[in-house]
């Protein structure tokens, strides 16, 4: 049509003026790091598998999962889930049930029969990993995976170290641990059982390998000097728990008094009352604040009817009884003894005052360093002795399965990086994404699942597992309450709230890009981005 | 030309009896030009229309101050308007009375008129009997035609036509045609009388 | 067909065969008959196609008409007097955007007072406004003008409006030939717009435009009305062509052969003007008459032409621009520039005041004496001005004129409603 | 909400898209080839909560119509900043003609759609608070008394931005424009609480009428279809934050808005022949304060120190906007 002069216009001629001049600060797409993943002692990339699992694709979340650790169901049954405790969304309603998702997922491969990807390429070094245990299948596991010939050496007769002998079948079903230990095996892991290894330097010249990762564990179960009658009945918390695993059961009597406050005294109590125990009582020295058990697990305690006797601590043991002074916290919160005294009837005590490490085959190798009974090592979980690395409850940690699949990993990378003659440098870290970052208007209110758990009589009778697994929706259910924190997860809203259409969306998985020409740089989708994976900067004038 | 001026009461149908005499004149030929005395004036208030009828084009749009006719629909305008106003000398005047000028007291003001210029006709009475309103426009066109031979009867039947529909028509025309007839009768009767008079 | 019928019926039908496609209403005197005539046409169904739609105002209803017409609809509506004003921002809106909307403005007065009579300040306030305005003579013309409008309007992309006198026209029973719809067809062309609101061809109406083009674009406004002055007076010849009648045009000349004074004047009085003329030409007074058909754009050369031999003109005329005289006048001397031609203003029938014969004569009797004044005042009564001249030169308070005037006369309140 | 809720945990129907979700289920702000009817290169300023939703809203619209679309748009700052000579920011059929006409160039496009026979092209009227609520009221009730087929939606951003800030018959209590000083014994305005145009087009008891804000979009989205489904007089009063006559740094746009219903001050609604049917309800009800102080409009309400009694009296007008149309569920407090 012949349009009149200047009043009728032509569409979108505007796409000639670029409003991108106004701009005094411009926004930018980044990623930061999600406190779950900042807290995974494993080291565990867990927004990343949730982000699988959120879409249902439960193999690829379980593989990119298996990346870090490769004892999934394990985990999600035994770790103490400091990513949990770090969630964001915990300021929002709850934590986002990461464990139970990384078990159900765990659940789901051994169900599946899902297998770890066939090592391609070898690299002809030879590794040998002293200890079955959580670190040790952790590095042979990732050493494996880099392509090195992998021997594991275990002084027991069955994997799995403190998982087998230390944590209670009602907490960790066997037959979930022997399936994961099964699958690393069968990346071409030699395990030689039953192998005690005396003197190390030896066992590596006569074995011809290059380097060893030292991951024996801390199996000897401390001692306290307690004045005690010549037949009192005293126990280990270790031996006890190590005997549970053998043929013919511990005969503890009716009445047991466990003495500590570790997770380790917990499992002692518990599993005396499924022995028949009338009474199972804890005496602690300290209040239920400062005990370093895990809270979760004195509840459950409790509920199966284990006594806890705070501010005691025991001054003699006799044939049936034991005696019990009560302390008081000072102002400083240290337990000061009264002259009040309590007798307690006691048929057995087991002490469970932690453990220590059996370091006899280190014996003369040189360069070693140890302090406190531990094995003092270089960030790169190197000794001082150049080849042999060491991790888990052996060197100074919090000592859990999570804390030990963790440095079999990063043992693991750093052999790997010393057998190629080079030294790993870890890529830095991006910054937090703090609850401050996120606007959480966008996501809709959805509580925590529970996930079922035994009834008490039967908790108190059998060794069934106490706390069940998810089932896939409510899985799918708690893998979507993540909130992605930092990172985008493509919601669009950064394309639909820009005033100007200055967010090009690049498709599924792409992501989305900034039109400069015609942002001026409002600010508004950094402020409605959920998740806080956008930022404005200055521009420079 | 020929200028005929009405004159009556909002409501009256004044308006519409100059266009009717305007329709039934353009109906036998000749050119008219029919217009109200512009005003919004309500029901009851004095309004007067206009006529013009000719053998050529009206181009003259001046109310008429030289009525050759005068129409009054409501005689008791005589005393409260100048009806008489410009009207020519010996021109036409119709009355809606039943009674007479003398009655009127116009006996004196009407001398030296011609017989056949002067009627009065029961208009309202012969519009309540025929159409069952007080709307004498329609009776007054009739007796309008009697008197001035200006526009046939039948001519004022169809422009009546042309204006209402159906029994309202019906009773107009019959009302017109009463009108007609009567006024007939009288004028030949005041002009008998008037010969009657100069023969003696 | 030749029909006795009363002016704003005439137009009704005219717009009627025009084929309008949408029709704004709105009622003031004296307008209302034509859109109650079109409002029964398109209830009944004799004008199908056709949008009729009562609005709340005038400024709606020509708001509508913007609409109808930017999305291709022929468009019609209209007004008078106050409610012309009320639709002032529409109607530079409608020119602006080149939209070519018919209106008929049955001329009256504007107040305060307020007043339904005839004359023609409500026109002549909105000769700027970028409208085409055509006056009507009598009903004939007026029939005539609309249907010629819609031609117009739409081929200039430009609305018209088409003035003709309220009540004295408007209210006026007269014979008139209405064509037939064919005659209509042939003469007046389907409306395809020069632009149209489209979704397969989108465009923006009505930009915002800044002192870099918005002197062009008046510019072509005003060079769009020139157009018009060739296209007027050809399609009077077409339609003389097609229906065998004088219609419509830029100015019409009456007796001005070798007329020494010549009146020019617009609208229903030039019919009293030429029989008060053939009088005095009865008397050996060389005396004619010209008629301004199209008052916008304003007709300087025809004007020029046809008072080329005249000696006086007097410009009788019902507005006043009040402060300067008489509004044609000031357009006429323009047209006479350089020329020695004494223009006089006669200011006549302002409110419904009747304009006769006598008076006209009289007017134009002391013109040739030489004794009127540049602005004259047709049949004012001087006594009564004089005296509220004269109370409000004593008398602070001396209270509403309008009221004080109808005391002098003696008229009691007034009467208008 | 009015709309089907999607159960979807992690993003809920809150943002715009998400990958997760089928496309049917995303906004269609989330859509690669949306219209983006109101294109980029537009003078508005930055953060415009008005250009925001006139893109939310007329793309709804185009998306509902399969584009066939017109727009009337009355004088404001919409109509300035998108249309500018040479450049206009349409990419629809779009007409600007006066400040108080929209609704009846509307009506007069609609008519003319109709006599052609055009059912399938449907218009929209658009304008801001002035152009709605004070200047272009009359034109807006006839076009509602006739129930012409036309969609109005006003932007409410609450005063004549385009002029430099001046108070509108919708501005509210207590906030200050440039001709509702914050001076004097009782500072900004102090007209009562403005006038509320949904309620008035209720009474017209026309098919549809509807309130949103550019703060939940799915909502805007859902009330622009279903308006498009219906015929006759429509009117939908969207809420749209003005950074700049607000005083609100640009990119709290969507988070005032968000407040403004949070708090209740402005109900989120629809109704069908004049009777309200559902209405948004209030996620997490907050004191009117929190919408108050990011504003400088409203500063004068806590300097020196807080004005307790006007603070309540809004809070009061908030209370009753939510009894009045139980804008927060039973037992949720």
């Amino acid at each position: 049509m012949r349009k009149p002069f200047a009043i009728t216009l032509d569409p979108g001629s505007s796409l000639a003026n670029h409003t991108g001049t106004w701009r005094t600060s411009r926004p930018v797409y980044l990623d930061r790091l999600p406190p779950c993943n900042a807290g995974c002692p494993a080291g565990e990339n867990i927004q990343g598998w949730l982000a699988h699992a959120e879409a249902g694709d439960y193999e690829a979340a379980w593989r990119v999962l298996t990346l870090d650790n490769p004892l999934p169901a394990v985990m999600g049954r035994v770790c103490y889930h400091p990513c949990e405790t770090a969630c964001n969304r915990a300021q929002l309603d709850e934590a986002v049930g990461i464990n139970s998702v990384e078990r159900f997922l765990g659940d789901e491969a051994i169900r599946r029969g899902w297998r770890f990807d066939a090592i391609t390429e070898r690299s002809g070094k030879r590794v040998l990993v002293v200890g079955a245990g959580p670190s040790g299948l952790s590095a042979a596991f990732h050493l494996a995976r880099a392509g090195h010939e992998v021997e594991i050496h275990e002084a027991g007769p069955l994997a799995g170290g403190m998982m087998r002998f230390g944590i209670p079948k009602y907490r960790l079903p066997r037959d979930v641990l022997d399936a994961e230990v099964a699958r690393i095996l069968a990346l071409g892991v030699t395990l030689r059982l039953n192998t005690k290894i005396d003197r190390l330097l030896d066992a590596m010249k006569a074995g011809h390998f290059d380097a060893v990762f030292l991951a024996v564990g801390a199996h000897i179960g401390k001692r306290t000097t307690i004045p005690a009658g010549a037949s009192a009945r005293i126990l280990d918390a270790v031996s006890f728990l190590r005997s549970m695993e053998g043929e013919d059961r511990p005969m503890l009597g009716r009445r047991v008094v466990v003495y500590g406050g570790g997770n380790t005294a917990l499992d002692v109590a518990r599993t005396a009352k499924r022995l028949g125990a009338t009474e199972s009582i804890i005496v602690y020295r300290r209040t239920r604040e400062k005990m370093p058990a895990h809270d979760s697990e004195l509840e459950e305690a409790l509920q199966e009817g284990v006594l806890v006797k705070w501010l005691s601590t025991i001054r003699h043991a006799g044939d049936s009884s034991i005696t019990v002074q009560k302390m008081v916290l000072d102002e400083k919160g240290f337990p000061q003894p009264t002259e009040e005294y309590e007798t307690l009837e006691a048929d057995s005590l087991v002490l469970a005052l932690g453990q220590d490490v059996d370091l006899s085959l280190l014996e003369g190798v040189p360069g070693l360093e140890i302090i406190d009974g531990v094995v003092k090592v270089a960030p790169n979980m190197m000794t001082g002795y150049p080849g042999i690395f060491a991790g888990g409850d052996m060197v100074p940690s919090e000592r859990t399965v999570t804390v030990g699949v963790g440095h079999g990993k990063k043992a693991a990378r750093n052999i790997d990086a010393w057998l190629r003659g080079t030294t790993r440098v870890d890529t830095p870290k991006h910054e937090a994404a703090t609850f401050d970052k996120l606007n959480p208007w966008y996501y809709s209110d959805a509580p925590k699942t529970m996930r079922p758990t035994l009834d008490l009589l039967r908790r108190q009778s059998t060794f069934e597992e106490v706390v069940g697994g998810l089932d896939e929706t409510n899985a799918l259910f708690e893998a979507r309450r993540c909130l992605s924190c930092g990172n985008c997860f493509e919601c669009d809203n950064c394309y639909g709230v820009c005033p100007d259409n200055a967010v090009i969306k690049l498709g599924p998985g792409k992501r989305f890009a900034f039109n400069y020409d015609y942002c001026k740089g409002c600010g508004l989708c950094v402020a409605e981005c959920p998740c806080g994976a956008i930022k404005m900067v200055p521009e420079e004038i | 030309m020929f200028q005929i001026r009405i004159h009556g009461r909002g409501g009256q149908g004044v308006v519409t009896a100059a266009e009717m005499l305007s329709i039934a004149a353009f109906r036998e030929g000749r050119f008219a030009q029919a217009f109200p005395s512009f005003g919004s004036e309500r029901t009851g208030a004095p309004v007067v229309a206009f006529c013009r009828l000719d053998t050529r084009e009206i181009r003259l749009r001046e109310p008429i101050m030289q009525p050759d006719a005068l129409i009054v629909q409501d005689p008791t305008l005589l005393h409260q308007v100048d009806v008489f106003a410009g009207l020519a000398p010996d021109g036409y005047i119709l009355i809606n009375t039943r009674r007479t000028f003398d009655d009127l007291g116009l006996g004196e003001f009407v001398r030296g008129f011609g017989a056949g210029h002067l009627a009065t006709v029961p208009a309202t009475e012969l519009a309540l009997r025929h159409v069952g309103r007080p709307v004498p426009n329609a009776a007054l066109l009739g007796g309008f035609a009697a008197m001035s031979d200006l526009i046939s009867i039948d001519a004022v039947a169809a422009a009546i036509e042309e204006k209402f529909r159906g029994k309202v028509a019906e009773g107009n025309i019959a009302a017109a045609r009463e009108s007609y007839r009567h006024v007939r009768r009288a004028i030949q009767e005041a002009q008998g009388a008037a010969k009657h008079a100069q023969a003696d | 067909m030749l029909k006795q019928t009363e002016g704003s019926r005439a137009v009704a039908e005219a717009v009627g065969l025009c084929r309008p496609e949408v029709i704004c209403a709105y009622p003031i005197s004296p307008q209302t008959h034509i859109v109650e005539g079109l409002g029964a046409m398109v209830k009944s169904g004799a004008l199908a196609a056709c949008e009729f739609i009562n609005v709340e105002s005038e400024f709606a209803a020509m708001s509508v008409a913007i609409g109808a017409s930017a999305a291709g609809a022929r468009a019609y509506t209209a007004t008078a007097s106050q409610g012309l004003l009320f639709m002032a921002e529409a109607l530079f809106n409608a020119s602006g955007l080149g939209l070519p909307i018919v209106m008929t403005v049955a001329n009256r007065a504007i107040g305060a007072p307020i007043n339904i009579w005839n004359d023609h300040t409500d026109a002549m306030s909105q000769r700027d406004c970028g409208w085409i305005q055509l006056f009507a003579e009598n009903n004939q013309e007026a029939l005539d003008l609309h249907i010629q409008a819609f031609r117009l309007a739409e081929e200039l992309s430009l609305p018209v409006m088409v003035c003709m006198d309220g009540f004295i026209l408007t209210h006026a029973y007269e014979r008139v030939d209405v064509p037939s719809q064919e005659q209509v067809d042939a003469y007046l062309p389907p409306f395809t717009p020069r632009q149209v609101l489209d979704p397969a061809e989108p465009v923006s109406i009505g930009a915002m435009v800044g002192p870099d083009a918005f002197m062009e674009v008046r510019y072509l406004a005003h060079a769009k009305q020139m157009q018009a002055l060739d296209l007027i007076p050809r399609w009077a010849d077409e339609f003389r062509a097609a229906f065998g009648r004088e219609a419509g045009g830029l100015v019409h000349s009456y007796r001005t052969e070798d007329a020494e004074t010549v009146v020019v004047a617009l609208g229903s009085v030039l019919g009293t003007i030429k029989d008060t003329i053939d009088d005095m030409r009865a008397r050996g007074v060389k005396i004619g008459v010209v008629g301004i058909a199209c008052f916008r754009p304003w007709p300087h050369a025809a004007v020029r032409n046809a008072l080329a031999r005249a000696k006086r003109v007097v410009v009788l005329e019902k507005s006043l621009a009040v402060g300067l005289g008489g509004i044609v006048a000031a357009n006429v001397r323009t047209a006479l520039d350089g020329r020695s031609t004494a223009v006089h203003a006669v200011i006549a029938g302002l409110g419904g005041r009747p304009i006769t014969k006598d008076s006209l004569e009289r007017a134009f009797t002391d013109a040739i004496a030489g004794k009127l004044e540049q602005n004259t005042f047709l049949d004012l009564d001087h006594a009564v001005v004089d005296r509220v001249l004269a109370r409000e030169r004593d008398v602070r308070r001396s209270g509403p004129i309008a009221e004080n005037v109808l005391k002098e006369v003696g008229l009691g309140v007034t009467r208008a409603g | 909400m009015a709309y089907q809720p999607v159960k979807f945990y992690q993003t809920g129907t809150f943002t715009v898209g998400n990958r997760l979700l089928p496309p049917e289920v995303r906004a269609v702000q989330a859509n690669m080839r949306r219209t983006n009817s109101l294109n980029s290169g537009h003078r508005a300023c930055q953060g415009c909560g008005e250009a925001l939703g006139a893109r939310y809203a007329i793309d709804a619209a185009m998306n509902a119509t399969s584009n066939q679309l017109i727009a009337a748009n009355a004088t404001g700052c919409l109509e300035v900043f998108s249309t500018p000579y040479p450049e206009t920011s349409w990419q629809i059929p779009w007409i600007h003609s006066l400040f108080g006409n929209a609704a009846a160039v509307a009506t007069g496009i609609a008519a003319a759609l109709k006599v052609k026979g055009r059912r399938d092209v449907r218009v929209i009227a658009q304008g801001g608070d002035g152009g709605t609520t004070d200047i272009g009221f009359g034109c807006l009730s006839g076009m509602f008394e006739r129930n012409d087929d036309v969609l109005y939606i006003c932007y409410d951003n609450e005063a004549y931005m385009n002029t430099g800030v001046q108070r509108s018959s919708a501005t509210p209590f207590a906030a200050r424009t440039a001709t509702t000083e914050a001076t004097g014994p009782d500072p900004g305005a102090t007209f009562g609480q403005g006038k509320y145009v949904p309620a008035i087009a209720m009474a017209h008891n026309i098919p549809y009428v509807a309130t949103a804000t550019i703060a939940e979009l799915h909502d805007l989205e859902y009330k622009v279809e279903r308006a498009m489904q219906i015929r006759g007089a429509r009117y939908l009063h969207v809420f749209v934050s003005c950074p700049l006559g607000w005083g609100h740094p640009s990119e709290d746009s969507i988070r005032v808005a968000r407040l403004a219903k949070e708090t209740g001050l402005f109900p989120v609604f629809e109704a069908i022949d004049g009777e309200v049917v559902s209405v948004s309800k209030i996620r997490r009800r907050v004191p009117v304060e929190e919408y108050l102080r990011p504003q400088r409009r409203f500063a004068h309400l806590f300097q020196p120190t807080p004005h307790l009694e006007v603070i309540g009296r809004i809070q009061a007008h908030a209370d009753r906007n939510i009894r009045k149309y139980g804008l927060v569920d039973a037992g949720s407090e």
